[in-house]
């Protein structure tokens, strides 16, 4: 799509990325043209690999040396494609802003994060080192982190959206024309998200700077960019208003993407009902009681030792062949109960019980698996896809697995024959998922008895298609193998789609419990009943944040 | 030395005959009777400070117990002797006592004092100083490494005051040269150190650490300042004894600082750079860096010629555990045999060693005496020169033979080949092992050079004997044989091939413990001169040492110190310390150099 | 929790400093000959004397009575005596110790300042023919042993005619030469670590470039490997520079701990061993507290 | 080979050289590396002048000598144990040719540089495998299991930092035989270097596998029921070899020269055997420093060693984040 008005800030046209591979390069970035009005916001919707980020970096100049970027990129008349890397500084930063996505891995670890705002202004605007203090503390307090004590921690000292608007506050001191957000809600929780969509709205309007939004996520755009760009493979597929490729997408990825998402928009509970036909027992499989676990920090220097409640006399039960669905803010200490109950925490006080008896180790280790936040993070990434899939076998039994096993393993995830010999790293998100899945699953004993698999937000970090996929083969294999599910997300939406059950957790503590469907509809704890009010919000598309 | 046909052989100098003609001079006009000792030498001029290297601290300044040469270095320098040996002519010469007498029985020793003297605190010395000084020394609670020197068949000299300048001393048997024991033994102030002695605390008086108002002596300085671990400074002692021919009491110089450099590489680089006056000894290669350095010349070389150390091979001949190291044993079957060590003596190229080790600065050595002891050097023994087929000739003899690839086997079939222990701290010794290994060679022997940190080398050599030949060499603190009995009585400590045997396992060696015990004894030099010609004799034909090299005392000093003169023995160049004076006037210097 | 870590790690000293101390005893004891040893070679000194003496030094009783002794002495700060010098070993090391300490802190500071802007510089310009010059330049340092390189130092210095003997300006130079590689290369490789993070390219896409990166942005996170380099290098320090004191003179503890080494003066050798034992436990210490300060992310740690 | 660097490839071609050069001391060495001259002590360097593309060089008695290749000279052993006679090049008798001059014996600088890299490149590799072995044993046990052990562990590795190392090499010394071969020699002091040199390595690993226990794929594994062995050696060992690789690196020049203070108590090789460390010795004189400066060319062969292994260390450090 072209535009030529007059007020056209950044112009790219025929952009095109590579990156040197084996046997000749990898087109990430493939016959990008867009152009950007002053004060628009834009949204690239695509899914992970689709080159997105790659864009990005090569609008700024940022890509590693062995990458090979052609076309144009055109910003206020000044043609950034082979710029010197001195004129590429004075534009980064001061007038085009990236936010980088995870923030924790975006932000110096040991530095505080006044000082890594002030850092940014330093590198554009001389100042004296008070002044700029100054500023950066205002920058701070604009994008609602007031107080020193939040200004002057450490980025690990800071929750997820804190960490997020650090890097806003970054990316908005010098008070640029252009921000690019890279997925910046990325694992935040709908109210937090809600907010920085809504902070990062107030700003550019401020500023009458242009905002390009990167996403896999079509909530967003739909919540805040005037006009889309789909994105597929490499390419851009789709172009036009946002709410209007929204509502009616031309091209089949869009369509999919959209029918996913509506999928999950259906009243909750939908799925617990096909479900509840499917004999079990009533005796619970798994009970917890009174599980409380304390962890020591070190506070500051001779400061005295700080406890941190993580869990607090949490009670739950869960039934063979039943989902349920933890929730609550990060902190909540819904990791903590997974590795409780997996055996993988020692807790101080409470127990675990599998069948209503205290569970042993090896029992807890033959039934109750989990798998992580991040799948890809739970593979060696230098064993081969192979390797990875003998490993818990050879585990369980003490002995080398039979390669038509691993295979058999793998066919059924979905991982055929020839990826067995490659390297994890080297998986996609969705196959690493399914890997994962596979290798737990491979754990467990397969002597009848019911097993319990805990999702610890597992699927968060998948793309919507991925999600989907994921979400069938776990149905599947609920129904299959009678297997447990105990699902820790911070996704409302897919809670509601597919649990039985649900535990609120907040500060250590359980404060809701019951039904999805009650929960949802009649929610009683406070903080509970916003986040509920911001998913509904998100998923309609009717969140008001318009000033 | 002189002798008539009296009773008491009188010793004086010719310069006392000149007593009290100094008297008025203005130096000593508070003491007009003192007895003053008229110096040679240039006069001087007074003033300026002399900067001296050290290779170590100093360990005390207690003269009764100082062991270590840094500490004697500097305690010579604070303190006098009755009697000293000139460092030049090695002959005994006046100090605190003005003459003796001994009796014709060589037993009983008349020494008399100076008049006048004071110590460097102003407090006049009386004969009872003399008497507590010996009994200090004497005293076995006090444990001063001197008091073994002060004991003569057994018995501790016998010390009794004669009159107010007289001082008596008996020697329980004869004793030959029995005026050089005086030498070194400082005279203490008793008013200062008698209470410490009474308290039995002696040995703990005068540390480094102790204030230089409760330290006094009647040497050229006294302590000033003690800097640990970087310097010790001595100032002029007012009172001392000496004057010139001027009448000018010494010392010149207003002090003597002694630093403590340990490298001698160090050493070398202050002196060039001018930060020190006096370097006391340098070896040979710096010696010769030190010629071609363009800004030393304001120095003043000095190669004074061979000293008295001797560096010798031997090897082990001593009693060793047959069942610990039976491989030394067995070797030592070769070892002693005489033949064999006299064709490792002949294969030995000792101007090699010299050349190539000293730098040409050193003489081959064939005994235990070097050529700077004139008086005692037996002049008659051969120096062959190296020739390995004198030494095929020996071995041929003693049964060995070659086998095929040249190497050397013994008449049992086994090859010869042995160890040659050397300092790991001693450049000069490991390169002489080198030197020899080289020259075995030519003979069939393999040699194996072990390097090893001193002591563990001394532990091997005196106690464990787990060894089979070394490199060492010794130093004689004097050119007369006494103090030599050590290494060549068989009883002795530093009889280093065969330590402290309670009899001599050779004949040779009962021999030369006969010689060496007569000539002790022996108050007629000719006749003491014949005897220890023997004793050479006899060390050079069974080869218990195989002397190799005396290095050259190599001394460098600025060129406008005045009256310096190198000496053979130790203190190379401080001996006549308070003569040294500075040619130009002390200012300019001492702007120039610090 | 940091008083409480820090007075762990101060009991745990206390213990480690014990035992290097009856490690030392019986090292000591093993190592052959002893402080007498060399006397029997001293023509003036007979056996009796030499028993006396040994007597006296105490080198007849039993290695306990003798640590037992020495354990008694520490509490008069004394530190036993030594038997050359017949005087407590404390009055021998204290003024020396400081003259070393003069020494080593002046050099640790000095090849911290230039290791930190070298090394940053040699990552900046890496592979670069000034990083491979800089390369070269650190392996013939490293090819050169310590002594070998003082040598060198003092030759040029006096060829030079810079040499002065009371100035520190040398023996400061060789142990900063000395330490200068192995501090090098590890800023240039921790600098290298921290290169590849994502925060360094989200610092860049900030505009944040140059020596504000490398040296505000990058070597602040690089700091952890560091800090406990810095412990270390403490430790090295004190060592090398015995050597070097000896060898150029400087009027520290190295002239006279090596003499002590040498004549087996017993309690004088323990006594630096013991000081430089307690040099490089604190220096790792004090790294460690340093990584605390330094690294928040190492506070939430156990 | 293709997955290195041009630059690796350059540090290992330059270390194989090396070795092999040094392997084939006895055919690239003119002369016994003992063998004195005494006439010719502490000679410069010869200088070639060509005549004809020929080189000769000048002799002592003004003739100048051809330099001839393939010579029969003084007969030596193979590493393999054949001896031979046969030098690369040489003069004919009585002309001596010393491309890096002699030492205080008159004996070849070239040969005693080749024939020295033996023992000292021997010393050095088997003392840091020791080293790094022990390092990586200590610090896999310290870092993985943490608590008590961690501290025990650590507090005996500081322990042996702050030991009296040179009286135990003294204890050591006194317990050996009189006189050790050259290989033994080598051997003890690799032991000796490889016990004082591993507190450090293990130090680091000890930090590496600080971090390697607690990635996800190790609780994974835990959670799987995995043995702590297996995680050690499954996951956590194979994190610490780009830091064994840099350590090697690091360590190997070190070790080469640390036989210069081990000779000083008795460990060093002794004459006739050479090593890079004992031909250093002699530049602790600067009376030698400053007058024969080819004394110091054994240097060129330990810097040549040492860039050569920064090269590389630099190469397998960082390839794995280019790629």
């Amino acid at each position: 799509m072209r535009e030529s008005s007059p007020d056209v800030l950044l112009r790219v046209e025929s952009l095109n990325a590579a990156y040197q591979a084996e046997g000749g390069h990898h087109r990430v970035v493939r016959d990008w043209s867009m152009s950007l009005a002053g004060g628009e916001i834009v949204g690239i919707l695509g899914e992970s690999g689709a080159g997105k980020t790659t864009s990005a970096l090569a609008i700024l100049g940022l890509l590693t040396r062995g990458a090979l970027v052609t076309g144009s990129v055109c910003f206020q008349g000044i043609e950034l494609i082979g710029a010197s890397e001195g004129t590429l500084q004075k534009i980064r930063g001061a007038q085009i802003s990236l936010i980088q996505q995870e923030p924790l891995l975006s932000l110096n670890p040991v530095l505080r994060v006044v000082d890594q705002v002030a850092e940014v202004l330093r590198a554009h605007l001389p100042m004296p080192a008070l002044e700029r203090k100054k500023r950066a503390r205002a920058a701070l307090q604009q994008v609602g982190l007031e107080g020193e004590a939040v200004q002057n921690a450490y980025p690990h000292q800071l929750s997820g959206g804190q960490r997020q608007r650090v890097l806003i506050a970054q990316a908005v001191v010098c008070g640029p024309s252009l921000v690019i957000a890279d997925e910046p809600t990325g694992a935040l929780d709908a109210v937090s998200t809600l907010e920085i969509l809504q902070l990062l709205r107030n700003l550019v309007r401020e500023l009458h700077a242009s905002l390009i939004l990167i996403t896999h996520d079509p909530r967003l755009v739909a919540t805040i960019a005037d006009r889309v760009l789909i994105v597929y493979a490499g390419s851009i597929v789709e172009t036009g208003p946002a709410r209007e490729v929204l509502s009616s997408p031309l091209h089949p990825y869009t369509q999919a993407l959209l029918r996913c998402r509506r999928s999950r928009l259906q009243a909750p509970g939908v799925l617990h009902e096909r479900r509840t036909s499917m004999a079990t027992s009533d005796a619970p499989l798994l009970s917890v009681r009174r599980l409380a676990k304390i962890f020591y920090r070190r506070g500051k220097l001779a400061a005295g030792p700080t406890t941190v409640r993580a869990l607090l006399d949490v009670d739950l039960e869960l039934r063979a062949g039943r989902t349920l669905a933890v929730v609550g803010p990060s902190g909540a200490g819904k990791s903590t109960l997974a590795r409780c109950i997996a055996g993988l925490e020692q807790p101080d006080t409470g127990e675990v019980l599998l069948d209503g008896q205290r569970a042993t180790r090896d029992a807890i280790r033959r039934r109750i698996q989990v798998i992580f936040q991040d799948p890809g993070s739970s593979l060696n990434p230098r064993f081969t896809v192979e390797e990875a899939m003998a490993e818990p076998l050879m585990i369980r039994t003490k002995k080398r697995p039979a390669r038509l096993e691993i295979q058999e393993r793998l066919r059924q995830i979905g991982l055929p024959g020839p990826v067995a010999s490659r390297l994890t790293s080297q998986l996609s998100g969705g196959q690493k998922a399914r890997l994962a899945l596979a290798r737990a699953l491979a754990a467990l004993d397969d002597r009848g008895q019911a097993c319990v698999l805990i999702l610890d937000e597992s699927l968060s970090s998948l793309d919507l298609l991925a999600q989907d996929q994921m979400i069938k083969l776990l149905l599947d294999l609920q129904q299959q193998r009678a297997l447990s599910y105990i699902l820790i997300a911070h996704d409302l939406s897919l809670v509601a789609h597919l649990a039985d059950q649900m535990l609120v957790l907040r500060d250590g503590r359980a404060v809701e419990s019951g039904a999805p469907q009650a929960l949802f509809e009649s929610p009683i704890d406070a903080d509970w009943r916003e986040l509920v009010a911001a998913t509904r919000a998100l998923e309609t598309g009717q969140a008001c944040i318009d000033v | 030395m002189k002798r008539d046909s009296g009773i008491y052989i009188r010793v004086t100098c010719a310069v006392l005959l000149a007593l009290g003609v100094f008297a008025r001079t203005p130096a000593c006009a508070e003491s007009t009777a003192d007895d003053l000792l008229i110096t040679h030498g240039e006069s001087g001029r007074y003033g300026g400070s002399l900067v001296v290297l050290e290779r170590a601290e100093p360990k005390t300044l207690n003269p009764v117990t100082a062991l270590d040469a840094p500490s004697r270095d500097v305690i010579r320098r604070m303190m006098a002797d009755l009697i000293s040996i000139n460092r030049r002519t090695l002959e005994t010469e006046p100090s605190v006592a003005k003459s003796w007498v001994v009796s014709r029985d060589g037993r009983q020793y008349v020494l008399e004092l100076r008049r006048g003297l004071r110590f460097s605190d102003g407090h006049p010395v009386d004969a009872e100083d003399i008497l507590f000084t010996f009994r200090a020394y004497l005293d076995e609670a006090v444990h001063s490494p001197q008091r073994d020197l002060l004991v003569i068949g057994g018995q501790p000299i016998g010390v009794e005051k004669v009159d107010a300048t007289h001082v008596r001393f008996r020697l329980s048997q004869p004793y030959a040269a029995a005026e050089r024991i005086f030498d070194s033994v400082a005279i203490l102030p008793r008013h200062l150190l008698e209470k410490a002695w009474r308290e039995g605390k002696l040995g703990d008086a005068w540390s480094l650490n102790t204030p230089p108002a409760e330290m006094a002596g009647l040497g050229p300085f006294q302590l000033k300042e003690y800097v640990p671990g970087d310097k010790i400074v001595l100032s002029k002692n007012k009172y001392y004894w000496k004057v010139d021919q001027k009448g000018n009491r010494l010392p010149y110089l207003d002090q003597i600082e002694f630093h403590f450099v340990p490298a001698e590489d160090t050493q070398v680089a202050q002196f060039i750079a001018g930060e020190a006056d006096i370097l006391n000894r340098v070896g040979a290669r710096n010696f010769d860096l030190l010629s071609g350095e363009a800004r030393t010349k304001d120095g003043h070389l000095e190669d004074a010629g061979p000293g008295l150390e001797y560096n010798f091979l031997f090897f082990n001949l001593g009693q060793v555990d047959a069942q610990r190291f039976p491989e030394i044993v067995a070797r030592q079957a070769w070892f002693r045999d005489v033949r064999f060590r006299q064709a490792i003596s002949a294969a030995v190229d000792r101007d090699a060693i010299v050349r190539l080790v000293y730098g040409g600065r050193a003489s081959a050595l064939w005994g235990h005496v070097t050529p700077a002891n004139r008086v005692w050097l037996n002049a008659a023994l051969p120096k062959p020169a190296q020739s390995i087929e004198r030494a095929r000739r020996l071995l041929q003899d003693a049964g060995f033979r070659w086998n095929e690839d040249g190497g050397l086997m013994d008449a049992s079939g086994k090859p010869v080949q042995f160890s040659i222990l050397v300092s790991s701290s001693s450049l000069e010794r490991g390169q002489m092992a080198t030197v020899i290994q080289e020259d075995l060679k030519k003979l069939g022997i393999q040699t194996q050079v072990v390097s090893l940190e001193f002591r563990a080398l001394l532990d091997r050599v005196l106690n464990s004997r787990q060894y089979e030949a070394s490199i060492l060499g010794l130093v004689s603190g004097d050119a007369d044989p006494n103090p030599e009995m050590n290494v060549w009585l068989s009883s002795g400590g530093s009889h280093l091939w065969n330590p402290s045997q309670n009899q001599p396992m050779t004949a040779w060696e009962a021999e030369i413990d006969r010689l060496m015990r007569q000539q002790m004894t022996t108050l007629d030099h000719a006749h003491r001169k014949q005897l220890y010609d023997r004793v050479q004799q006899i060390a050079a034909e069974n080869l218990p040492l195989i002397c190799l090299a005396s290095p050259n005392i190599l001394v460098a000093a600025r060129k406008n110190l005045g009256n310096f003169q190198p000496a053979v023995v130790d203190h190379y160049t401080l001996w006549n310390a308070e003569q040294l004076y500075w040619r130009q006037p002390a200012g300019a210097r001492a702007q120039g150099a610090r | 929790m940091f008083r409480r870590y820090l007075l762990r790690r101060l009991l745990h000293a206390l213990f480690l400093l014990a035992g290097i101390s009856v490690l030392s005893f019986v090292l000591l004891e093993l190592a052959p000959g002893d402080f007498l040893g060399e006397a029997k070679l001293n023509p003036q000194l007979g056996p009796a004397t030499v028993a006396a003496l040994r007597q006296q030094y105490g080198l007849n009783q039993s290695l306990p009575q003798r640590y037992a002794r020495w354990l008694g002495s520490l509490a008069d700060g004394s530190m036993g005596v030594s038997f050359a010098y017949n005087l407590p070993v404390s009055t021998l090391l204290w003024p020396r110790a400081r003259k070393t300490l003069q020494l080593t802190v002046t050099a640790l500071l000095l090849s911290w300042m230039i290791a930190l802007p070298l090394g940053v510089w040699s990552a900046a310009v890496r592979r670069g023919w000034l990083d491979r010059f800089a390369g070269l330049a650190t392996s013939l340092l490293l090819a050169l042993p310590d002594l070998v390189l003082a040598c060198l130092a003092l030759f040029v210095a006096v060829r030079a005619g810079w040499f002065r003997s009371n100035s520190a300006v040398l023996p400061v130079t060789v142990l900063v030469l000395a330490t200068l590689p192995t501090l090098l290369r590890h800023v240039r490789s921790a600098i290298f670590d921290v290169a590849g993070q994502a925060h360094v390219r989200a610092a860049r896409s900030q505009g944040i470039a140059g020596a504000q990166l490398w040296f505000r942005w990058l070597l602040p996170a690089a700091a952890n490997p560091l800090a406990s380099l810095f412990g270390l290098s403490i430790a090295g320090l004190v060592s090398s520079s015995l050597l070097v004191e000896t060898i150029l003179g400087w009027p520290g503890l190295g002239p006279l701990f090596l003499e002590a080494i040498a004549a087996r003066d017993f309690y004088l050798v323990i006594g630096p061993v013991m000081l430089s034992a307690a040099f490089l436990i604190g220096g790792l210490l004090l790294g460690d507290l340093l990584l605390y300060l330094i690294d928040p992310r190492i506070r939430i740690q156990t | 080979m293709k997955h290195f660097s041009k630059q690796a490839r350059f540090a290992i071609s330059g270390l194989i050289c090396l070795h092999v050069a040094v392997l084939s001391a006895g055919f690239l060495a003119p002369y016994d590396p003992t063998e004195q001259n005494r006439s010719s002590v502490l000679r410069p360097p010869s200088t070639l002048h060509f005549v004809h593309l020929r080189p000769f060089v000048a002799g002592a008695d003004g003739h100048d000598y051809p330099l001839r290749f393939f010579i029969t000279g003084s007969k030596y052993r193979w590493f393999f144990g054949s001896s031979s006679v046969t030098h690369l090049f040489g003069v004919d008798q009585p002309g001596r040719v010393f491309l890096a001059g002699t030492d205080e014996f008159g004996r070849d600088q070239l040969s005693r540089i080749l024939w020295g890299g033996q023992i000292s490149l021997a010393t050095g590799w088997l003392a840091a495998l020791l080293a790094l072995t022990l390092g990586l044993g200590w610090g896999l046990i310290a870092g993985f299991f943490g608590g008590w052990r961690d501290t025990v562990l650590m507090r005996g590795a500081e322990l042996f930092l702050a030991l009296p190392w040179l009286y135990l090499l003294l204890t050591v010394r006194a317990f050996l035989p009189l006189s050790l071969s050259p290989w033994i020699t080598a051997l003890v002091m690799a032991l000796v270097i490889g016990i004082i040199g591993w507190p450090r390595p293990a130090r680091l690993v000890r930090g590496v596998v600080l971090s390697a226990k607690e990635r996800d794929y190790v609780y994974a594994a835990r959670g799987f029921g995995a043995s702590s062995w297996h995680l050690i050696l499954k996951h956590c060992l194979p994190q610490t070899y780009r830091l064994m690789a840099t350590q090697a690196a690091l360590l190997l020049p070190q070790f080469i020269l640390a036989e210069v203070t081990l000779s000083f108590v008795g460990l060093g090789v002794g004459d006739p055997a050479v090593s890079w460390g004992s031909l250093l010795a002699p530049l602790r004189q600067i009376a030698v420093i400053g007058s024969a400066w080819w004394m110091a060319l054994p240097v060129l062969a330990v810097i040549w060693t040492t860039w050569c292994c920064s090269l590389l260390e630099d190469n397998w450090k960082y390839t794995g984040e280019a790629g």
